[in-house]
C-alpha cells in the first residue's frame, strides 16, 4: 500500500547541511501495523511527516519516491494531496497539548474535516463527532464536543485527536510519538485504544516511538532507524529473538527490564547518537560499535536480506534485513 | 572498580562563542552593518567636532543670513547667518550626549528596580507594578514635558528628565527578563549548590539578560533623540547659542518658504540619526536572538 | 577534606554498599506538606487555588542507601525532591539530616549546609548555564563553600571531570557544545564538588536516550559505590527504578500509597495503584501475556484530591469505606507498607492481570 | 465579572488619586509661582489678591482637597493664563482638533498596521516580508513624527503646493497631520501583527490542521489569523488614549490647536488647573481603554475565558 523508495530529507542549517533521513527504503502492506524505532535524530519523526509531505520548513525532500497506493505522493498536485492528507492518511500527534485549534470548539475541528473528505452536512457531522468521541472512550461527547481544547486533560486530548485522525476513515494511521507526553498509565490507555481502533477498522498503522517496549506489544513488523538510515527490519517476533544488527542488540541490552533482577551493571552503548552533518559513507554506527572493522568506516553497507546459508542456521523465517556488514550471527549471543 | 565508559562523541571542535556568533550574524546584516558604521561615524563626528566643523557653532555672518548653500558655507546659514554644517557638527555634540545619557541613566534607574520586582515577586512586584501602572498612565513624553517645564531646561536637566521618564522601560524588561530566567533549572541548580542570591542575580542571570537589555538602550537612543529634539523644537530644550538638532529644527520653521535647508538640514541629521540607531539596534537583536526573525523555522 | 578520589575515602566494595540499618537515618522526612497558590483557569478572573503537591509524607534514607520516589506527573515526587533540600519551602513538617531539621536552620547555616545535600536535574542543558564554562560550573561549588585554596582548585575540576569520564580540556568550553549525556555528567560533576553525603537525582535520565541512559546510570551506581552516597531517586520509569534502588516509595497525589524494599516491591506490589503502574509499563519482550486490564480514568486534579483513598476514583477495589476514610500506611511484610484499606484483597484477586516473573 | 470589573476600576481610581497627588506636590515644590513670569512684578497686594482668588496663600494639602472637591462636582476650574474661561470649556474648544486627527490616525493605522503585518508573515522570508519588516516598519517606528511632518510639508507643501502647509480649519488641513502621526502606530502594529501571526504559522495544529487535508487558505483565516490577531487587541487598547490625544509634536508642525499644543502652553505658563485636568484626562482614558482591552481579549478569546464569566 505505501511504498518508501530511496528517500532523503534534508535540512539547510545555519552553515552547512543536517541530513535528516539518508536513503529510507519502506514498505507498509494493508492492515499492517509498522513500528519504526529509533533515538533521537534518526530520523524517524521526518519520515513519517514526509509520507504526507509534510517535513517541515527549511527541510525537503531533496530525493526519492513516495507511493501510496500506486499513485506517486512526491509529485501528487496541491488538490489531490490533500485529499491524500486526513482522507486516506491520518496523522496522531507527538503533543496533544498543542495540536488543537485552541479558538474553534472541538466540534468545528470535525466538521471541516468531514465536509472536506466525506462531503458531510452540519447535522449529520454533529451526529458522526459524538459517534467518534464515544467511541474514542469521551465521556458525555454531546457537550464536550461544543467545548474547547484547553477544557480537556492531555490524555482525553490525545483521545480527540485520535478521533480526529479516524474521522474520514482513511487507510493508514501514523502516530509519532503519540504517548511520549502523557504519563505511564494513560500510555496504557491511549495504546490500547490505538489497537482497538486499528484492529476494529482494519487500517495500516504506522507506529514511531523510541520505546521498544512500545513497539513489542503494539506492532507486527519493525525498522530499525539510525542516523538517517534503517539499519534492521523484521517482524516484531523475529527481531526481539535474533537481533541481527549489532545495533538493535545494544539498544536491546540497554533497556532496562522491569522483571529483571538488580544486578548494579547496565549494558551500554558507549557514544551518543551523532547529528548527521555530512553524508560521508561507511556505517553510522561504525564508530560506537564493537564489532568495527576498516571496512564499516569507509563502505556503507546495503540493507540486504538476511538469505538461508549452508549451514541452514540463524536464518528468519520471513523478510528480515539487515544493513550491517558483520551481523550477530544467531546463536551469537545468548 | 567498574569501568566508568566514556562518551565517545568527540568534542566539536571550539565553536565561536556567544558574542562572537552574534557578531558574525550581525556582520551578515548588511542594513545592520551599514547602520553601524553610519553610528559610528555620527558619534565620531559629535567627539571630533571642533576638528571637522569649518567654523564655531556661533559664528555669525548677519550679512549672510538665510542664504543658500555656496563655497564659503556648504549647507548654507541661518538667520543669524551661522554656518548650518559647522550647527549641524557641533549639534552632533549635544543631541547625542543627550540622546545617549538620558537612556543610561533610565536603564541605571530602572534596571535593579526591576530585577528587584522580577527576581522577589510578591509584595515587591505588587509594588513595582503599580508604580509601572502609574507612570504607563502618562505617555513618557508628557511626564518629560512638565519637568521640563516646571523646573527649566539645560542639557544637564534635559538628560535627568528624559532619564527620569524612560526607566519605565529598563524596569519592565528586566522584571520580565528576571522572571523567565528566575525558574529556570540552572537556577534552581545554583541554589541547590549553595550560591548566594546575589552571586545568583548578578553572575548567574544578568549575563544572560544583559543582551536584550544592551539592544533596548540601542533602540532607545532614537526614541531620545526624537524627544529631546522635539523639545528643543518646541523651544523647551537646548536654548541658544548651543547648537543642537531640534534647535535648528525650531530656528528654521519660521523660515521654511524663504529658505529650505534650515529645516532640511536639521531634519536629515535627526532622520540619519534616529534611522541608524534602530536598524543597529534591530540588527543586533536579530544577531543574539535569530529567532526574532526567523521566528520558530523548526 | 580529603579529596574524592583519595585514597583516604574509604573505599566502599559492592557487598558492602548493602544498606545496613544505622540508628539514626541519614535523612528522615517527617509529616512534609507543601501547598502552594496559583492562579486558577482564566488568566483574568481566575481565583487562586491550594495545590496539594506534597500532602503528609514520611521516609527516611541510610547511609549509602538509595530510595526511588515513584509516580506520574503532579503527583509531588519533584516537589518532594526540593523541599528535601530546601528548595522549596515546606508547609509544614520536617526534613532532619544527620539528626539536624533543615526546616528550621537559620539561613546561613542552612546554606553552610547545602554542601553536603545535593542535586542532579532532569534537564542536563537547561540545568547549566550556558554562559559560563564547564569549568566554572563545576569550580563554584568550591568558590562558593570556600573549599580549596584557590590555586588548587582547577586541578580539582580536572580530577572531577575525570571522575565523571569527561577529558580535561572540557573545563574550557561552553555547555551547549556538548550532547545530552555528557551535560548530565557535567551537572553530576558539579554536584560532587562539594564533597556531598547526599543527592537528590531528579529524573536524571529521562531526556536521554536509551543508550545514553544506560551510561548515564552505570556512572550513578559507580559512583555510589566509589563515594559512599546516599541517593534519592526520583523517577516514573518503573523498569530504571528496579535496576537503581534499594528501596522504592510509590506517590500518588502527594501521599505515598506504598513504600518498600526493592525486592518486595517488585514481587509482589500491593496497592493496586502500584499493580496499576506495573501493569501499565510496556515490556520489551514479545510473548508474555502483560497488560490485560487497563487502569480507567486519569489522575484527579491536587488542588481538589479525592477524600478518603486519594486512588478511589479510579480503584477497582474500591468500596464505600474508600471514599470516606483514608487508608493510612501499615505494615504488610518486612519493610514493606502500604495505604490501602484492602490490600490483601488486592494480592488475590490481582485486578491487573499482573505477573512478575522474570 | 461585574465584581472583577469593579475592582479594576477601584485600583484605577486610587491610582490616579496618587498620580494627581503627585503631579500636584511637584507643582507646588517647584520654586515661583504661575504668576512670577510676566515680564513686570506685579505689586504686592495684587499679587496677595490672584494668590487669594485662586487659593494659593492656603497650604498645599488644603489646595489638593480644594481642589479634589471641586473636580467630584465637575468643575476643574478656571485656568490661570485665559481667567475668562473655564478649564472644562478650553479642553471642549481645543479638544475636537485632536479627536479628528486621532480618529483618523487610529483607522488609518490599525487597518493598515494589520493589513501590512499579515502580508509581511504570510510572505515570510520573502523580499515582500524583508521590505515591509525590516526597512518600512523600523523606519515608520525610528522617524519623529515632526520629521516625517517637515519633509511632507517641504514636499507636497512647499513644492508641489498640493496642500497647505499647517493651520487648522479646511478639510484638507487633517490630511498631513494624519500621514504624520499615522506612521508610527501602523508600524508598531504591523510589527506586533507578523509576530503574533508568524508565531502561530508554525504552531502544532496548524500543522494538524494541514495534515487533515485543509486548504491553506483555511489555515490561513481559521487557524492562523483568527488565534494571531485576538491577543492584538492588548496592544491596540492602551494605544487609543495616546492617539486620540494628540502628539505634541504634530501639533506643533502643523499649527493645529489640540489639546497637545495647550498642554506645551500650560506646562509653560504653570497652569495648574489645565495641567491636572489634562493629565486626568490622559490618565483616565488609558485606564480606561486598558481594562477594556483586557476585558474584550478576555470575552474574545477562548483561551483565557472562564466558564465562570457567564455565570
Amino acid at each position: 500500500m505505501l511504498e518508501i523508495d530511496d528517500l532523503r530529507v534534508s535540512f539547510p542549517l545555519e552553515r552547512g547541511m543536517l541530513y535528516a533521513v539518508r536513503g529510507l527504503d519502506l514498505t507498509v502492506r494493508a492492515g499492517e501495523r509498522l513500528g519504526v524505532v529509533g533515538e533521537s535524530g534518526s530520523g524517524k519523526s521526518v519520515s513519517a511527516a514526509a509520507i504526507a509531505r509534510m517535513v517541515p520548513a527549511p527541510g525537503r525532500i531533496s530525493s526519492g519516491h513516495i507511493r501510496f497506493d500506486g499513485s506517486d505522493v512526491i509529485g501528487l498536485p496541491e488538490r489531490d494531496l490533500r485529499r491524500l492528507r486526513g482522507g486516506q492518511i491520518g496523522m496522531i500527534p507527538q503533543s496533544p497539548q498543542t495540536s488543537m485549534n485552541p479558538v474553534i470548539t472541538i466540534e468545528a475541528h470535525f466538521q471541516e474535516a468531514l465536509a472536506l473528505h466525506l462531503g458531510l452536512s452540519k447535522a449529520q457531522s454533529s451526529d458522526r463527532t459524538i459517534e467518534l468521541l464515544r467511541s474514542v472512550g469521551i465521556p458525555d461527547p454531546g457537550s464536550r464536543m461544543r467545548g474547547y481544547q484547553h477544557q480537556l486533560s492531555g490524555g482525553m486530548r490525545q483521545r480527540v485527536m485520535i478521533a480526529l485522525a479516524i474521522a474520514c476513515e482513511p487507510r493508514l494511521l501514523i502516530a509519532d510519538e503519540p504517548t511520549t507526553a502523557l504519563d505511564v498509565t494513560i500510555q496504557a490507555q491511549i495504546l490500547e485504544l490505538f489497537d482497538r481502533l486499528v484492529a476494529e477498522s482494519d487500517l495500516a498503522s504506522i507506529l514511531i516511538t523510541h520505546n521498544l517496549g512500545i513497539v513489542a506489544g503494539h506492532c507486527d513488523r519493525v525498522v530499525v532507524m539510525y542516523a538517517g538510515k534503517v539499519m534492521e527490519t523484521a517482524t516484531v517476533a523475529e527481531l526481539f529473538a535474533r537481533p541481527s544488527h549489532p545495533y538493535t542488540l545494544g539498544l536491546l541490552r540497554c533497556v532496562p527490564r522491569l522483571t529483571a533482577a538488580r544486578t548494579r551493571t547496565f549494558a551500554t552503548i558507549p557514544g551518543s547518537p551523532p547529528r548527521v552533518t555530512e553524508d560521508a559513507p561507511g556505517c553510522p554506527f561504525a564508530p560506537r560499535c564493537d564489532r568495527v572493522t576498516a571496512q564499516c568506516r569507509t563502505e556503507t553497507p546495503e540493507l540486504l536480506r538476511i538469505g538461508a546459508r549452508a549451514d541452514g542456521s540463524g536464518f528468519a523465517s520471513g523478510e528480515h534485513s539487515v544493513a550491517c556488514w558483520h551481523p550477530v550471527e544467531f546463536g551469537e549471543v545468548a | 572498580m567498574t569501568a566508568i565508559t566514556v562518551d565517545t562523541k568527540p568534542i566539536t571542535a571550539a565553536t565561536p562563542g556567544f558574542w562572537r556568533t552574534a557578531w558574525r550574524r550581525f556582520r551578515r546584516n548588511k542594513l545592520a552593518l551599514v547602520s553601524g558604521i553610519v553610528v559610528v561615524l555620527i558619534l565620531l563626528t559629535a567627539i571630533l567636532a571642533p576638528l571637522i566643523a569649518p567654523q564655531g557653532y556661533q559664528v555669525q555672518d548677519l550679512a549672510n543670513s538665510l542664504a543658500g548653500p555656496s563655497r564659503g558655507h556648504l549647507l548654507g546659514t541661518d538667520r543669524l547667518g551661522r554656518d548650518l554644517l559647522s550647527r549641524a557638527i557641533y549639534g552632533a555634540r549635544t543631541s547625542m550626549l543627550v540622546a545617549i545619557g538620558a537612556p543610561l541613566l533610565g536603564a541605571v534607574i530602572g534596571i535593579p528596580i526591576g530585577i528587584l520586582a522580577g527576581w522577589y515577586g510578591r509584595a515587591v512586584d505588587f509594588v513595582a507594578l503599580r508604580l509601572f501602572e502609574i507612570f504607563t498612565m502618562v505617555p513618557q513624553i508628557l511626564v518629560a514635558l512638565l519637568l521640563i517645564a516646571l523646573f527649566g531646561n539645560s542639557v544637564g536637566k534635559l538628560i535627568l528628565f528624559l532619564g527620569i521618564s524612560s526607566w519605565l522601560g529598563f524596569a519592565r524588561l528586566a522584571r520580565a527578563q528576571y522572571i523567565s530566567l528566575r525558574n529556570r533549572d540552572f537556577v534552581l541548580a545554583a541554589q541547590a549548590v549553595g550560591v548566594p542570591t546575589w552571586r545568583i542575580l548578578i553572575i548567574h542571570l544578568l549575563p544572560s539578560a544583559v543582551g536584550p537589555l544592551i539592544i533596548f538602550l540601542v533602540q532607545e537612543i532614537p526614541a531620545t533623540i526624537f524627544a529631546s529634539a522635539g523639545f528643543s523644537f518646541l523651544g523647551l530644550g537646548v536654548q541658544d547659542p548651543l547648537a543642537d538638532w531640534g534647535k535648528m529644527l525650531n530656528d528654521g520653521t519660521q523660515y521654511l518658504s524663504i529658505d529650505l535647508w534650515t529645516v532640511m538640514v536639521p531634519t536629515v541629521c535627526i532622520a540619519l540619526a534616529t534611522l541608524a540607531f534602530s536598524f543597529c539596534g534591530d540588527g543586533m537583536r536579530d544577531a543574539i536572538d535569530p529567532s526574532s526573525r526567523q521566528s520558530a523555522s523548526r | 577534606m580529603g579529596g574524592l578520589v583519595d585514597q583516604s575515602v574509604p573505599d566502599v566494595s559492592a557487598e558492602a554498599a548493602v544498606p545496613t540499618r544505622a540508628t539514626t537515618p541519614m535523612l528522615e522526612v517527617k509529616d512534609l506538606v507543601v501547598h502552594y497558590e496559583t492562579r486558577g483557569p482564566g488568566a483574568l478572573f481566575g481565583r487562586s487555588q491550594t495545590v496539594h503537591a506534597v500532602d503528609g509524607i514520611d521516609f527516611a534514607l541510610q547511609t549509602n542507601e538509595t530510595l526511588a520516589l515513584v509516580g506520574e506527573s503532579g503527583c509531588g515526587k519533584s516537589t518532594t525532591g526540593r523541599a528535601a533540600l530546601m528548595l522549596e519551602r515546606p508547609t509544614s513538617g520536617q526534613v532532619r539530616f544527620e539528626g539536624q531539621d533543615l526546616a528550621t536552620l537559620p539561613r546561613r547555616q542552612l546554606t553552610a549546609m547545602r554542601r553536603h545535600l545535593q542535586m542532579v536535574f532532569q534537564d542536563p542543558i537547561g540545568s547549566l548555564n550556558a554562559r559560563h564554562t564547564v569549568g566554572y560550573a563545576i569550580a563554584e561549588p568550591l568558590l562558593v563553600h570556600n573549599l580549596r585554596p584557590r590555586g588548587q582548585r582547577a586541578d580539582r575540576v580536572t580530577e572531577l571531570l575525570e571522575l565523571v569520564g569527561l577529558p580535561a580540556d572540557a573545563a574550557d568550553r561552553y555547555p551547549y557544545e556538548f550532547s545530552g549525556g555528557q551535560c548530565q555528567r557535567i551537572g553530576i560533576a558539579r554536584a560532587l564538588a562539594a564533597e556531598p553525603q547526599f543527592i537528590v537525582l531528579d529524573e536524571p535520565v529521562s531526556a536521554l536516550d536509551v543508550s545514553i541512559q544506560a551510561q548515564i546510570l552505570q556512572l550513578l551506581t559507580d559512583l555510589q559505590t566509589r563515594l559512599g552516597l546516599s541517593y534519592l531517586f526520583i523517577a516514573h520509569d518503573l523498569a530504571v527504578v528496579g535496576q537503581m534502588s534499594d528501596r522504592v516509595a510509590v506517590m500518588y497525589l502527594g501521599q505515598i500509597v506504598e513504600i518498600a524494599a526493592r525486592d518486595s516491591l517488585y514481587t509482589g506490589p500491593m496497592h493496586p495503584y502500584t499493580q496499576a503502574l506495573f501493569s501499565a509499563v510496556p515490556e520489551p519482550s514479545v510473548g508474555a501475556d502483560r497488560q490485560t486490564v487497563v487502569v480507567s480514568g486519569e489522575v484527579p486534579s491536587p488542588v481538589d484530591p479525592p477524600a478518603g483513598c486519594r486512588f478511589h476514583t479510579r480503584c477497582p477495589m474500591a468500596q464505600e469505606v474508600c471514599a470516606v476514610e483514608p487508608p493510612t500506611l501499615r505494615d504488610v511484610g518486612s519493610d514493606h507498607q502500604v495505604a490501602c484499606h484492602f490490600a490483601e484483597d488486592a494480592v488475590q484477586a490481582n485486578p491487573f492481570g499482573l505477573h512478575l516473573e522474570g | 465579572m461585574v465584581a472583577y470589573l469593579a475592582k479594576r476600576f477601584l485600583t484605577l481610581i486610587c491610582v490616579m488619586l496618587v498620580m494627581t497627588m503627585v503631579v500636584f506636590a511637584l507643582m507646588h515644590a517647584v520654586p515661583g509661582g504661575p504668576f512670577d513670569q510676566t515680564q513686570q512684578p506685579l505689586p504686592k497686594p495684587a499679587m496677595e489678591n490672584i494668590m487669594r482668588k485662586y487659593g494659593l496663600d492656603q497650604p498645599i494639602w488644603r489646595q489638593y482637597l480644594n481642589w479634589l472637591w471641586a473636580v467630584l462636582h465637575g468643575d476643574f476650574g478656571t485656568p490661570f493664563s485665559q481667567p475668562t474661561m473655564t478649564v472644562t470649556g478650553l479642553i471642549a474648544q481645543a479638544w475636537p482638533a485632536t479627536l479628528i486627527i486621532g480618529a483618523w490616525t487610529i483607522g488609518i493605522s490599525y487597518i493598515g498596521g494589520v493589513v501590512l503585518g499579515c502580508i509581511a508573515a504570510l510572505k515570510h522570508n520573502t523580499w515582500v516580508d524583508r521590505i515591509l519588516t525590516s526597512t518600512v516598519s523600523t523606519a515608520g517606528i525610528a522617524l519623529p513624527n515632526y520629521v516625517v511632518g517637515f519633509v511632507l510639508i517641504t514636499v507636497f507643501g512647499v513644492r508641489l503646493g498640493w496642500l497647505p502647509v499647517g493651520g487648522w480649519g479646511q478639510p484638507q488641513d487633517v490630511i498631513l497631520p494624519v500621514v504624520a502621526f499615522s506612521l508610527y502606530p501602523l508600524a508598531l502594529m504591523a510589527r506586533y501583527t507578523r509576530a503574533t501571526t508568524l508565531e502561530v504559522t508554525y504552531a502544532d495544529y496548524v500543522r494538524m490542521g494541514r495534515a487533515r487535508g485543509l486548504s491553506e487558505r483555511r489555515l490561513t483565516f481559521r487557524y492562523v489569523l483568527r488565534t494571531a490577531l485576538i491577543p492584538l487587541i492588548t496592544i491596540m487598547g492602551p494605544n487609543i488614549p495616546n492617539i486620540l490625544t494628540g502628539s505634541i509634536f504634530i501639533e506643533a508642525t502643523f499649527a493645529v490647536p489640540g489639546l497637545g499644543s495647550y498642554f506645551t502652553t500650560a506646562s509653560l505658563h504653570r497652569d495648574y488647573p489645565l495641567i491636572l485636568a489634562l493629565v486626568l484626562i490622559v490618565a483616565a482614558l488609558w485606564g480606561t481603554c486598558y481594562i477594556l482591552s483586557d476585558v474584550a481579549y478576555t470575552v474574545l478569546d477562548p483561551r483565557v475565558r472562564l466558564e465562570g464569566l457567564s455565570r
